[in-house]
């Protein structure tokens, strides 16, 4: 399998600005993390809040303005699903508007073969065409989290990150959005860079997993192994929490 | 809670202040000879006496200054600081003994130096053209004979110089705080001011002549028409001039109106250098289309004294009733003139008057009705007085503009060498060699009679010639509260107080 | 404190810019020399003045040498009147400054509590009405209630003569009394605006859950408002005030010339219309320094009441 | 499938402010251009016979010094006040919109910059602006827009400002960042379309503000000219009327321009109300 993701020594810190009462200080948010993303495969990342996932999937998305080390990409335009989709979807725009801006930026094809990507994209993400002239305010956390799914999906990326996609929605809401993407991972030979604090999620999608403590990777390995022999004292205590 | 408690100790102490403020003020103006004297502009420049541009200043200033000779309310000239003057066959050398025992206001001896060294620095400081060109032009010297004779020698005649030595005002030789602290010679003498509130003249008790009635005369500055209308119903002041015929109507019994001119001419005056203004059918087009009544009836309520030339009445013998209805309104003739000129359907006239003077801007926008009945398409545009200054007087880019133009001294010339063609003064571009030549003459002849004729002769040429359109001395309505006597009224724009003082 | 010594050089910067503007202005709009002269100006009178005033050297030397006085403390001599500029601006600025800080005072007596008082009454008929009647009162232009109250408490109940102002060299109480009503003029529009928004955010500050657990310990509406809510609700007006601080002094200028108040206002207008650029100068640099300074203090309180409000 | 909310249809429903204001907006607007076509009377026609008449049924609204009938004037002249309203309110509210996405947008120097030049028009004393422009054009109406229009940058720019820098930092910003969407492709069509709801009160307050604004420039003798008539400018012609014996000539015309501003104002509260 040929890697499409390479990530060697990545150092990030957050210096909070000195006000009239606080004196400046620094943060380090992760400390040395390298790894490698192979094409089809589905990497998770678990953590608890505040142990740098975010910041990690932030700086792999090229959305973070200053880190040490490098990211390389393999494939063209990587595409993200954020944990709540309300902020990620605009509110003032119709969702086929949403959903034909990205082809309109890459301008290669002409309004009926736009129309038909959209159409089919919506079928697969089991929504149907009347949504199309609908505003975000009137669908619900589970459609809007199709729907940006399917934003994310019609540019035919090859790597999708996924921060905390499921855990803003209800638990029945949560298991269809998993299938989905399991689903869509298989029809388009997507590979997945997959964030989550709940070690069960990661169980149900990925195919390896990385443990990340305080900013640092603390183990490695196939999820199996992971869940029957787990090495590191953290990733015992994230299993025993999950079930 | 803080909040509520500051806002009540807030409204008991303006309720405080209120009690304070409410006690009527009682009237004890009348017992002390004090009057307060409402203006429309504060006197805004330097109070020297060579300085005196704005007509706002000049006629306060009346008061605190004099000359070797002083002009009276009915025109003529009265000796003042000079009590004799002899003057040479040739009119060229003029010998002035001056009066005894006059004093300055800071209380120096008047002497022949101190006229000496006034004549010198008024002709070196003045930015008044007219009374520089003849200190400069027609004066050869002026010397001290001895401590109580001055003899000014002159390069040709000048019928008229006497009034230029009325406007030269004398102060003590040396005195360096003219701009800020004027002394004179005049029944008042300067105390203080407030920029933009109030100047304070008390009587001057060692005055040479008949001592002021009034102890004390404060100036007070109305900027706003309507803060001026408010203090006279509320009963702040005791005497305003120059109210429009508005500000006079339906104002309380507490005060008399009295009724002058503005002394100066009000016209829609003409830039001869522009087409298609420079065509004289057209001009006199306009004369015909303008009804003077008319404007006067609606601008103020037909108070004001029409003129046909470039003179006022209160001129006397100079000014030629006769021509005040050379044009008598006919807008058939004005059609068929504009139509010989070339402009059957009229042309695009733009009125410009300056903004800070009301009545030439309410003039402008009637004139402006009254020429478009005969397809004149006449547009009014005010603009700042600073800039009509330099840009409309100075600079002439005008077609046509409303001004009114008075007389700073008692001479004919006042009035009319603004018309001569090459006149440093001539606004409105209008040259004639008739009107040069007859204007001239008259100027170079000492004979009073012959030289009045001249003048007339030239107003009717300025009248036929159309230079402009001459409209009206507009009415000047003064209010004085009632008691409040002795007021009169000069030809001159200056506003004496000596007079006036309170009925026993 | 490195924010706040960032915020003081660009105000400095802001300053100089606008003093240069100001004086550069003038060569646009002409120079004193046509009011001086009048309609005796002769084209080699006005040359020969220009030249003694030393009109005609060069802008930037002319606004160096100004400024170069004016840092010594030497804010020159009008070309005009030709006295000390510092001596005719003086007591006029504390004319003006006074009538605003009435005016401010006046805003914040009447419109804290009344917009605490219609909080609590909200949709109420009488919050309806006086949320009408605010509409109204910000609709009308100043100097048209200026007439107004002229008019009303002028000549009809006579409460005070119009057109007298009493100097407070000459008696305090009398001085504020007769301030009252300029003041009153200049605040009437703005109290209307401070009740509203501060109704609004009152109501919004009641809405926010850290209320609610005040309710459940027992608060009263009104005394939640009060301990609470108030001061968080404050926070917008803050900031509404200082912007308005600047604007009331702009405003103040057509209600000083209606009340013949001698405040900075009309002293700026009418050197303006006189191009007495010494005493223009000196009034638009003060003018600008209070503008940024009630910014300055607007963005500081802001940051003390709210330190969420990133700078 | 999820309950969809139906969007509500009528937004006049039960917000009292946008029915009056939109009710008062709409007949101003219907009188001021019926005024621009008819007039009872010749607005600009004196006549000495009719000269200062009260409120009749022949002069609804009286007549003034000049004997022009008031009403048509006022009709007439609310043209004028609108058109310098508009005017102001698209120049400075595009220009504010412009500047305000920049600052919002990109931060940093631009911001910095952009902010200061705001800071310095909002120092800058109003009359002095006034008469550069006076000097530089032709003036009358045009003066008094690019006046009223460089002064109302500011207050735009302040408020689109604030709005730019808090949806920028919403996610789906950063989507069409990631999308391939360049900066000004994203505020031209990503954020602006969030901002105009809080434009459109910013706008109507504007309307409010130019109004005055107008009002007080002829107050001040800086604004239109005798010729180019208008509410400001009849207000000014009015002031000394008030206490002579025609107070309906100021009143009148007081009562058309707050009844204008009252419209604007009430228009821009439903409109933030209808946001909220």
């Amino acid at each position: 399998m040929d890697k499409i993701l390479e990530v060697r020594d990545l150092n990030v810190s957050y210096t909070t600005e000195g006000t009239l009462f606080r004196k400046k200080e620094v943060q380090k948010v992760l400390k040395d993390v390298s790894f490698d993303l192979y094409a089809g495969e589905a990497l998770g990342l678990v953590g608890g809040s505040g142990s740098g996932k975010t910041t990690l999937a932030r700086a792999v998305l090229g959305l973070l303005p200053r880190y040490e080390g490098t990211v390389t990409h393999y494939t063209p335009r990587p595409q993200v699903i954020f944990q709540d989709p309300s902020s990620a979807l605009n509110p003032a725009r119709t969702v086929g508007w949403i959903m034909e801006e990205p082809l309109l930026i890459h301008g290669k094809y002409d309004a009926p073969e736009r129309r038909r990507r959209i159409l089919a994209m919506l079928e697969q993400v089991g929504l149907s065409e009347e949504y199309l002239d609908r505003h975000p305010s009137e669908l619900s956390g589970g459609q809007k989290q199709r729907v940006l799914i399917a934003a994310a999906l019609i540019v035919r990326p090859r790597l999708v990150v996924a921060d905390e996609p499921v855990s803003a929605l209800d638990v029945t809401i949560q298991a269809q959005i998993l299938k989905l993407l399991a689903e869509m991972r298989r029809r388009h030979g997507l590979s997945y860079l997959f964030i989550s604090h709940d070690m069960n999620v990661v169980y149900q999608l990925c195919d390896r997993v990385m443990v990340m403590q305080e900013g640092r990777i603390v183990e490695t390995g196939a999820i199996d192994e992971i869940f029957q022999h787990p090495k590191h004292p953290y990733t015992r205590q994230l299993i025993e929490a999950a079930n | 809670m803080k909040k509520p408690l500051v806002s009540l100790l807030l409204s008991a102490l303006l309720l405080a202040l209120c009690l304070a403020g409410c006690q009527k003020t009682g009237d004890p103006r009348r017992e002390e000879g004090v009057i307060a004297v409402g203006i429309g502009q504060d006197l805004n420049s330097s109070l020297s006496p060579y300085q005196l541009t704005t007509a706002g200043t000049r006629e306060v200033m009346f008061n605190v200054y004099e000359g070797l000779y002083k002009p009276a309310f009915d025109g003529s000239l009265v000796p003042a600081l000079a009590e004799t003057v002899a003057v040479s066959d040739d009119g060229l050398v003029y010998t002035f003994t001056l009066r005894g025992g006059v004093t300055f206001h800071n209380g120096k001896k008047l002497s022949a130096a101190d006229v000496v060294w006034s004549y010198e620095t008024c002709r070196d400081t003045t930015t008044d053209a007219n009374v520089k060109s003849i200190l400069t032009g027609t004066v050869e010297s002026v010397r001290a004979a001895d401590d109580r004779t001055v003899v000014i020698t002159l390069k040709q005649r000048d019928g008229d110089f006497l009034a230029y030595a009325a406007s030269v005002y004398i102060v003590p030789s040396g005195y360096d705080k003219l701009d800020t602290e004027p002394v004179g010679t005049g029944p008042f003498r300067y105390v203080s001011r407030k920029v933009q509130e109030e100047i304070v003249f008390a009587r001057y008790d060692s005055y040479w002549g008949s001592k002021a009635r009034l102890k004390q005369v404060t100036f007070k500055v109305y900027e706003s028409g309507t803060a001026l209308v408010m203090a006279l119903d509320a009963g702040t002041i005791d005497m305003a001039a120059h109210l429009t015929g508005a500000q006079i109507k339906g104002l309380s019994d507490r005060y008399t109106v009295l009724e002058g001119t503005m002394n100066l001419v009000q016209g829609l005056y003409l830039n001869n250098r522009v087409a298609p203004l420079n065509d004289v059918r057209v001009r006199r087009a306009l004369a015909y289309a303008i009804d003077t009544d008319q404007m006067m009836k609606l601008t103020a309520d037909g108070r004001g004294t029409k003129v046909g030339s470039a003179m006022y009445p209160a001129f006397g013998k100079y000014f030629d009733d006769s021509l005040t209805d050379l044009y008598k309104t006919d807008a058939a003739r004005a059609r068929q003139l504009l139509a010989e000129a070339g402009y059957p359907d009229g042309f695009d006239l733009t009125i410009i008057a300056p903004s800070n003077y009301t009545p030439h801007v309410d003039t402008a926008q009637v004139l402006a009705e009254q020429l478009k009945a005969v397809g004149v398409r006449a547009t009014v545009r005010e603009v700042e007085w600073n800039t009509w200054v330099s840009d409309i007087y100075a600079g002439r880019q005008f077609e046509a503009t409303v001004c009114g133009f008075d007389a700073s001294t008692m001479t004919a010339g006042a009035m009319l060498n603004r018309y001569v063609s090459d006149s440093s003064k001539n606004m409105c571009g209008f040259s004639s060699p008739e009107y040069d030549a007859l204007m001239a003459q008259a100027a170079s002849l000492n004979d009073d009679a012959r030289r009045t004729e001249l003048y007339r002769e030239a107003e009717r040429v300025l009248a036929e010639e159309c230079a402009s359109v001459f409209l009206q001395d507009m009415a000047d309505f003064v209010a004085v509260r009632t008691g409040l006597t002795g007021y009169r009224f000069y030809p001159l724009y200056v506003m004496d107080l000596s007079t006036v003082g309170w009925e026993n | 404190m490195r924010y706040i010594g960032k915020k003081l050089l660009t105000l400095l910067a802001t300053l100089l810019a606008v003093s240069f503007l100001s004086y550069a202005a003038f060569e646009m709009i002409g120079d004193p020399v046509a009011t001086i002269l009048g309609t005796n100006a002769t084209p080699e009178a006005a040359a020969q003045l220009r030249a003694d005033m030393g009109l005609d050297r060069p802008l930037p030397l002319r606004y160096g040498e100004w400024l170069w006085h004016f840092m010594g403390g030497d804010m020159g001599t009008s070309y005009i009147y030709r006295l000390p500029v510092r001596e005719m601006i003086g007591e006029k600025l504390a004319v003006t400054l006074i009538m605003t800080l009435m005016a401010v005072i006046l805003t914040v007596a009447v419109s804290v509590p009344a917009g605490a008082w219609l909080a609590r009454r909200e949709g109420r008929p009488v919050d309806k009405v006086f949320t009408v009647l605010n509409q109204i009162l910000m609709a009308v232009p100043p100097f048209f209630v200026a007439v107004l109250l002229t008019v009303v408490f002028g000549l009809l109940l006579r409460v005070f003569t119009p057109g007298r102002f009493v100097p407070y060299t000459e008696s305090w109480p009398l001085f504020l009394f007769y301030m009252i009503f300029p003041a009153l003029s200049v605040a009437l529009p703005r109290i209307a605006m401070t009740t509203k928004m501060l109704r609004a955010s009152a109501l919004e500050e009641l809405g926010r859950d850290y209320i609610l657990t005040a309710y459940s310990r027992g608060h009263s509406r009104r005394s939640a408002l009060k301990a609470h809510a108030l001061k968080n609700a404050m926070l917008p007006v803050v900031t509404f005030l200082a912007a308005n601080a600047a604007e009331m002094l702009a405003g103040g200028i057509v209600i000083e010339q209606l009340f013949s108040v001698p405040g900075i206002g009309r002293l700026l207008l009418s050197s303006i219309g006189t191009r007495d650029i010494p005493v223009v100068e000196a009034i638009v640099l003060i003018l600008a320094v209070w503008v940024m300074l009630i910014h300055l203090i607007g963005d500081i309180l802001g940051q003390i009441l709210d330190p969420r409000v990133r700078l | 499938m999820a309950k969809q909310p139906v969007k509500n249809k009528n937004p006049f429903a039960g917000n009292w402010f946008l029915t009056a204001g939109a009710a008062i907006t709409v007949f101003m607007i219907l009188f001021t251009l019926l005024g621009q076509i008819w007039t009872p009377y010749d607005p600009s026609l004196p006549d000495e016979n009719a000269m200062s008449l009260a409120p009749s049924p022949a002069h609804w609204f009286g007549t003034d010094s000049f004997g022009r009938d008031i009403l048509s004037r006022v009709m007439n002249g609310a043209g004028t006040t609108l058109l310098i309203a508009f005017l102001v309110v698209l120049i400075g509210g595009i220009a504010g919109v412009i500047i305000g996405s920049l600052t919002g947008y990109f931060g940093g120097v631009v911001d910095e910059v952009l902010m200061r030049i705001c800071d310095l028009i909002t120092a800058f004393p109003s009359i002095l602006l006034a008469l550069i422009i006076l000097r530089i054009m032709e003036p009358g109406v045009k003066n008094v827009v690019w006046v009223l229009a460089i002064l109302f940058v500011p207050s735009f720019a302040r408020v689109v400002r604030t709005e730019f820098a808090r949806c920028r930092t919403q996610n789906y910003v950063k989507l069409a960042r990631l999308q391939g969407a360049g900066p000004f492709r994203i505020m031209l069509r990503h954020i602006l379309p969030n901002v105009w709801p809080v434009l459109l009160p910013a706008v109507s307050i504007g309307f409010n503000n130019a109004v005055l604004a107008e009002a007080s420039m002829s107050f001040l003798g800086v604004g239109v000219s005798a010729s180019e008539v208008s509410l400001g400018r009849m207000l000014y012609d009015s002031q000394n009327t008030i206490l002579r014996g025609a107070p309906w000539y100021a009143l009148t015309v007081g009562l058309v321009i707050v009844l204008m501003i009252l419209g604007f104002s009430l228009l821009g509260e439903g409109l933030r109300q209808r946001n909220r």
